[in-house]
């Protein structure tokens, strides 16, 4: 690789050719503030359209100051990233974009994790020389999201995030100049648009110009109404973020104390999504199996590749855009709704609550699970088997409005029978974990042997198509895995084509899976964060004792007593789901 | 419509379509060329000046004469129609009376190319044609 | 196919306009170009119509429409009225003149008509500086149009 | 083939066109007709001849002479006296507003003395739309020449010895720009010819086209040529009907010839050209965001480097120049890069076209030697202020350039020299302003274009320059401070200095030349309140002179408002802080007892 030298502040940087000025600074510790740029450089994700101009220096030679983002650092260059000239200009800046911004930030839900907050603090403005004209437009609520795009200061990261990772096209940049804002098509409601509410335009979003709904004053109703049993549970991926909205190291698992927090939050029983995870596995691992088999014996009628169906945002995206191919995911209810159902049946009847009497809560890393639990088929006349979907913020603001010493609380477990899990159902939280989880059982299901080495690390990994060959005692089981949406559209597209031999394939909308999903604590750009929060989840996995779902105690329990078998007539009722052609519901203006 | 197929064929196509623009070219420079000035109100034309210009065109083309004829208004010399006004490069201008193809046929080659004066020049006041 | 207000017919041309650029992406603006002449205007439906052909979200062609003037998704009245906001226009009192027709039409630049007889725009130059100010009705020039003479140039088209 | 002995030359530009001269034309050929003269005279609809303010123009060849402001009802006489009788009609002559004299000749006219006319030289010659008639004026030879004599390499060389800057505004060295695309290594590149002229008050480029399309498509090919590249793309505004039309008409001819399509003069060089239209945003005229426009996205622009000759149209290495620089071309390469050099001032070879208008006497098109000063456009071509109003300003290069005042007139104009002076090049809009103009209120209309026509993507543009003009709002409103004056500054600096594009960070240019010119006037109206020119209505004042007034109270029955108060027979008074400057009063004043202070 070519390396080239440039001067930044008078020190001198070696770097690869085609690097950034921006990252040659980085490189020799020269912080220079960014807002429109965002980069997860593991994913290959990079906004950099150059366009608040927070981030220009000045370069030799050159008339204008050059935005560091985008600038590629040449041999010889000399940059000057903090003179008076540069300054003032960002400073500017800042103050131009605050002039045309809400002042309410004491009552924004982004105060404290908002980037042009920072910044106003960072260079210490207190007044804004520059008054006008604000932009006003209404706030628009979704069943996830909130769009108050008054605060949106044009950085395109949502943009970027809905349309070049995710493929789904909701947003887009309309109008232009002052009036310019990233809107829907027709500036319509969010819920009219083909958005999947995967929320990963909240999570990159640097203003409160896109937030999650907020549910917890709902549930601080429910847990104060007596005649209500209010259960709650927690998805996997849950716990390895939580800790980071208090200040703990990125990658710390947090499920004790997270189980204690919410036993201290008044939730009567404490529950967790792994195991209905678990049950997950058992359903869907038995139904491709007998997809499969029934694939091999020659049957036209049945399809292969089975797609996994435990995340909200994905099934909202395949029925917006792969509605010809509604009979190819696995009729499997994600976890969350399997949870749901289950505790509202059987476990309800154990403990001898009607269902309307009962509230189940879910802790998620996830925005689209907000818009899953209102789903009409996940309700029984009105009343839905998940009453509520809490964000992992949502949960960080909740205990501390509750002013829980989070970082003081001893570690508990949770409440049985549905807190039992396997370190299978844990994995879900990563992209990959669900099919390795999976293929953990079915191996053993299909062979009749038992598997030496749980870990399938050939599934694990950080690249957004990948796939492996997992062999099933002599059966080749080609396996493909997709995170992020854009992702899992290039590989609906070959299987629509019929170029893809895979017999199952995993997909998680959200870049990384679960970690990243929408509802996780900010994780401003660096991805190195979800690396760890990964590698916690693994750890949780390596940690178990059960490590694989069909030998989780509880749900053998749960066949035995109530089920019956996996994919019998119960399960189709309570657990399977079937999913509906939205390619139609597209919204026309009057 | 054929294909102009190499630089020559373009050349040559030009040349041939020149002759269509010859009047607007050499009008745009006309301090150059020879002027020819044919009176052509009622009584000039009564008297054939129409038949006078059209042989001085035809004839100072077929010639190579790069030459400019132009209509004009009455001279005022009625009695010596058709006249024309023939102005030679950097010369003034002459006025010739009871021009015939015959008599057009002199002027073209006496005075226009060889800047021989003939028979029937008009002594007049330039001015009044000038206007 | 989507649940739209458009007749059958209206689709099928837009269908036709978009195939005759090859359903191509990069032809977008060229579609929308040939679609407005058509129709006036582009509705949402007809937005909605064209990112299908074209395989594009719907909101990158409302960027797209809502990003350039030319484009409009309000239907002009039956006699567009522009006036022509160059610099040399503008000069010679196209302001005023301005001014004077939405008094005389009791509307805002970019609305119609309550009877949807006229509709009132700017415009960028149009190359006639040298009748400013400059007033267009549907592609009538009118130049040197003063204040006064904005009742006249309406009475035209009254009837 | 009928031989014709007179041509009538009608213009069919747009501003002669928007006068009917095709009705004119249509006239001419009917009555032609009628006198049995349809194969002795022909008419032909031209192109632009550039003196607009004198439209519609009809030229009689070969006597040269030139009419002005013909209407169609003028046909008949044009016919009957000068065609048959041989009688100039005088009265469509063009008078010297000095002396008086009607001149027959345009080139006695104070007009066209100055002129000198490369890009424009087929505009108003021509029938553009005729291919036979570009190439009796040597079209296509320099394409020839290019193709079957020289090589790409010795072509660049031409155009870069002949020291061509791009007519578009900022002025790079186009030879330069071919070379550096030339370099890119790819498998296909573009040749895109800019015409989406959008400063208001510039129509050069669309008048070429009008006039003579042929010499871009030439220059087209020839570049593609250098560069090696065989697709060309026009992008061209919508708003420019004629010019699309001629455009296509011309392109089909070209190819009907073959010298555009497969093979092009038995040199196996291929090269076609598509069109693209703009749709209404003046940002496109960036080459970035003209791009992204024919991509079919939004004309947003996006940083450079990298530059389009490197990655521009798809990915692929672009190169685009403007119509007048295309223009340009083919008389470079026919007459030699000595021959352009030799014309105009040390750095800026060549002549520009501009497009005089505002307060002016000759306003139209015109092209002149780079190097001509101020004060012989304005008084020796333009003919001086229009109605013996003083000088003031003129504004060049729309919105990007500035305001250059009495001091300037006699700098010599060329790139540098307006930089220098605060203001640019632009395309060629040339606005005079007289004493009538407040600074403040052009500054103002210049800023709500930008505002109108920011895409929105940077801050300091986006928000920015809507600031600059609430401000700029506020001083013409009579609230403004000396502050405000510190803010404006400030803010025009770092809009210059940190936007994304050449639109931004040139927008503050007529804020700051009009400070930098027009303090005073500034300062004047935040400090007394008072606008010298009378523009900016908050800041006048209705006064009722008590010596004048006779109390008959007519002004005090129609102020809408009842802002005038007074006893009958006694001088009336308006109260400032009711009225609201409509100027009722004003008109219903017998007695001339009412004026604006």
């Amino acid at each position: 690789m070519e390396m080239i030298k440039l001067t930044i502040d008078n020190k001198i940087v070696e770097v690869e050719k085609g690097t950034t000025v921006l990252k040659a600074a980085r490189k020799v510790g020269i912080d220079i503030p960014t807002l429109c740029y965002f980069e997860l450089g593991d994913m290959k994700i990079e906004n950099k359209p150059g366009g608040c101009r927070v981030c220009v220096v000045e370069i030799e030679g050159r008339k204008n100051l050059a935005p560091a983002c985008a600038t590629e650092a040449m041999e010889g260059m000399v940059v000057d990233t903090h003179n008076i000239r540069v300054l003032n200009a960002r400073r500017t800046v800042v103050e131009l974009m605050i002039s045309d911004h809400p002042y309410d930030c004491l009552i924004c839900s982004k105060s404290g994790n908002c980037e042009l907050q920072t910044m106003a603090q960072k260079f210490g403005i207190r007044e804004i020389p520059y008054q006008g004209e604000k932009s006003t437009y209404r706030v628009d609520t979704s069943p996830s999201i909130i769009r108050d795009v008054d605060k949106c200061i044009m950085c395109r990261r949502c943009e970027m995030m809905c349309n070049d990772v995710q493929t789904v096209g909701a947003l887009s940049a309309v109008n232009r100049g002052f009036t310019a804002v990233v809107a829907p098509a027709f500036e319509m409601n969010l819920e009219k648009s083909p958005c999947t509410y995967c929320g990963q335009c909240v999570s990159v979003c640097p203003t409160g110009a896109l937030t999650e709904v907020d549910h917890t004053r709902n549930i601080i109703s429910a847990l104060a109404d007596k005649t209500k049993t209010v259960i709650v549970q927690t998805a996997p991926a849950v716990r390895a973020a939580l800790g980071e909205e208090f200040g703990m190291e990125y990658g710390t698992l947090v499920t004790g104390k997270m189980a204690a927090a919410l036993r201290r939050l008044g939730f009567k029983y404490v529950f967790d999504t792994d195991f209905a995870a678990d049950l997950t596995i058992m359903e869907e691992g038995t139904e491709l199996l007998g997809r499969l088999g029934k694939h091999l014996a020659g049957d036209k009628d049945v399809k292969l590749p089975i797609l996994t169906s435990c995340c909200p945002g994905w099934v909202n995206f395949f029925e917006h855009n792969f509605s010809d191919m509604l009979d190819i995911p696995s009729t499997a209810k994600s976890p969350q709704q399997m949870f749901g159902a289950i505790a509202k049946t059987y476990f309800a009847d154990k403990i001898g609550v009607n269902r309307k009497d009962m509230v189940v809560v879910s802790i998620m890393p996830c925005l689209a699970k907000k818009y899953e639990c209102q789903r009409d088929e996940f309700k029984v006349d009105g009343n839905p088997d998940v009453d509520f979907s809490l964000s992992t913020r949502e949960l960080a603001h909740f205990i501390k409005q509750a002013n829980i010493d989070f970082l003081n609380l001893p570690d508990e477990d949770f409440d049985h029978p549905m807190g039992e899990s396997t370190g299978a159902g844990v994995i879900f939280g990563n992209t990959g974990g669900v099919i390795e989880a999976a293929c953990r059982t079915a191996y053993e299901i299909h062979t009749g042997k038992k598997l030496e080495k749980v870990e399938f690390n050939q599934l694990r990994g950080m690249d957004g198509i990948r796939s492996a060959t997992i062999d099933f005692n002599g059966l080749p089981l080609n396996i493909g895995i997709a995170h992020g949406l854009g992702n899992a559209r290039k590989l609906l597209e070959d299987v629509r084509d019929g170029k893809s031999n895979f017999h199952a394939i995993e997909i998680m909308a959200c870049p990384g899976g679960c970690i990243g999903g929408g509802g996780q604590p900010y994780h401003h750009g660096d991805s190195s964060i979800l690396k760890k929060r990964a590698a916690a989840i693994y750890q949780e996995d390596a940690g178990k004792p059960i490590r694989k779902s069909h030998e989780n105690p509880d749900i053998i329990k749960l066949y035995e007593e109530f089920l019956g078998t996996p994919c019998g007539e119960k399960s189709h009722h309570l657990l399977h789901t079937h999913y509906f052609d939205k390619s139609n519901e597209v919204f026309i203006q009057e | 419509m054929t294909k102009v197929k190499s630089l020559a064929d373009l050349r040559k196509m030009k040349e041939g379509l020149e002759s269509k623009l010859n009047l607007r070219e050499k009008s745009n420079n006309p301090e150059s060329l020879v002027q020819i000035r044919v009176a052509m109100a009622t009584c000039g034309i009564a008297s054939g000046a129409k038949t006078v210009m059209e042989y001085m065109i035809d004839e100072l083309e077929k010639r190579n004469i790069e030459a400019v004829v132009t209509q004009t208004g009455c001279m005022g010399y009625c009695y010596a129609e058709p006249t024309i006004e023939v102005t030679l490069p950097n010369q003034d201008a002459v006025v010739f009376g009871y021009v015939n193809e015959k008599k057009a046929n002199e002027i073209i080659e006496k005075y226009i190319k060889n800047n021989e004066l003939v028979d029937g020049i008009i002594p007049v006041n330039y001015e009044t044609i000038k206007k | 196919m989507v649940n739209l207000k458009l007749s059958e017919d209206k689709i099928n041309q837009i269908k036709e306009i978009c195939k005759s650029f090859n359903n191509e992406k990069g032809e977008l603006i060229n579609v929308l170009h040939k679609t407005q002449t058509m129709y006036g205007y582009l509705p949402a439906e007809v937005q909605e119509v064209i990112a299908r052909e074209l395989n594009v979200s719907t909101a990158h062609v409302y960027g797209v429409v809502t990003f350039y003037s030319f484009f409009t998704m309000i239907p002009k009245g039956e006699f567009p009225i522009s006036i022509c906001m160059g610099t040399a226009c503008y000069v010679r009192g196209a302001e005023k003149v301005l001014d004077e027709f939405k008094r005389e039409l009791k509307i805002a630049v970019g609305e119609t008509s309550k009877d949807g007889k006229f509709s009132l725009s700017c415009l960028r130059c149009v190359g006639a500086c040298g009748l400013a100010p400059v007033v267009l009705v549907g592609e009538k020039v009118y130049g040197r149009v003063s204040p006064d003479g904005v009742k006249d140039i309406i009475a035209e088209y009254k009837q | 083939m009928a031989k014709f002995k007179m041509h009538l030359l009608v213009c069919g530009g747009t501003g002669c066109h928007a006068s009917l001269s095709q009705t004119i034309g249509d006239n001419l050929k009917e009555i032609l007709v009628e006198k049995g003269l349809d194969h002795e005279v022909q008419v032909i609809m031209t192109g632009c001849f550039g003196f607009c303010e004198k439209g519609p123009i009809v030229k009689v060849m070969p006597d040269n002479t030139f009419y002005t402001e013909v209407k169609p009802a003028d046909a008949r006489e044009i016919i009957e006296e000068h065609i048959i009788k041989g009688r100039k009609v005088n009265r469509l002559l063009y008078q010297d507003p000095e002396n008086k004299e009607h001149v027959s000749d345009s080139k006695h006219m104070g007009f066209y003395k100055k002129q000198i006319r490369i890009a424009l030289r087929n505009c108003g010659f021509i029938d553009p739309e005729n291919i036979d008639e570009y190439i009796a004026r040597d079209g296509y030879e320099a394409l020839g020449k290019v193709l079957t004599e020289m090589d790409a390499q010795q072509t660049i060389d031409i155009i870069k010895k002949s020291g061509l800057r791009g007519r578009g505004g900022g002025g790079f060295p186009t030879g330069l720009k071919w070379e550096i695309t030339s370099k890119s290594q790819a498998d296909q590149k573009y040749v895109v010819c800019n015409a989406d002229e959008g400063d208001p008050g510039a129509f050069m480029d669309r008048s070429i086209l009008e006039g003579d399309p042929h010499s871009v498509i030439e220059a087209m090919a020839i570049c593609g040529y250098s560069i090696g590249g065989t697709k060309g793309l026009v992008y061209i505004r919508a708003e420019y009907p004629l010019a699309i039309t001629r455009l296509k008409i011309a392109i089909a001819q070209a190819r009907e010839y073959g010298l555009l399509g497969t093979d092009i003069l038995g040199s196996g060089f291929d090269f076609d050209i598509e069109l693209r239209y703009g749709a209404g945003a003046f940002v496109c005229g960036e080459e970035t965001a003209l791009i992204h426009s024919m991509e079919g996205m939004r004309g947003e622009p996006t940083f450079k480097p990298p530059f389009p000759s490197v990655s521009g149209y798809l990915g692929k290495p672009t190169n685009v120049n403007n119509v007048e620089t295309f223009a340009s071309i083919p008389v470079i390469i026919n007459k030699g890069a000595d021959w352009f050099s030799s014309i105009g001032s040390e750095k800026s070879k060549g002549t520009k076209v501009f497009a005089l208008a505002g307060k002016i006497n000759n306003v139209g098109l015109i092209e002149v030697p780079m190097g001509i000063t101020l004060r012989e456009i304005i008084y020796e071509i333009g003919g001086g202020i229009k109605d013996g109003k003083k000088f003031k300003a003129v504004q060049t290069g729309g919105p990007s350039g500035g305001c250059l005042t009495e001091h300037h007139l006699d700098t010599p104009i060329d790139y540098d020299n307006l930089i220098a002076a605060g203001s640019m090049m632009g395309s060629g809009g040339m606005i005079v302003m007289d004493e009538d103009d407040c600074m403040v209120s052009v500054a103002k209309f210049y800023l709500d274009f930008t505002v109108e026509e920011s895409c929105g993507k940077c801050t300091p543009c986006r928000i920015g320059n809507k600031r600059l003009y609430e401000i700029l709002e506020t001083i013409t409103q009579g609230k403004g401070t000396m502050e405000d004056l510190q803010k404006l500054k400030n803010l025009s600096y770092v809009i210059k200095d940190a936007s994304l594009c050449g639109l931004g960070q040139t927008s503050p240019n007529p804020v700051l030349s009009t400070l930098d010119n027009f303090w005073d006037e500034y300062v004047e109206h935040v400090t007394v309140k008072k606008c010298r020119s009378s523009q900016c209505k908050a800041l006048m004042q209705y006064i009722i002179e008590a010596e004048q007034c006779v109390g008959c109270t007519a002004c005090a029955r129609n102020c809408p408002v009842n802002a005038i108060s007074g006893e009958r027979k006694l001088a009336h008074y308006i109260n400032q802080d009711i009225c609201i400057k409509c100027g009722a009063c004003m008109e219903k004043c017998k007695f001339n007892a009412i004026s604006i202070k």
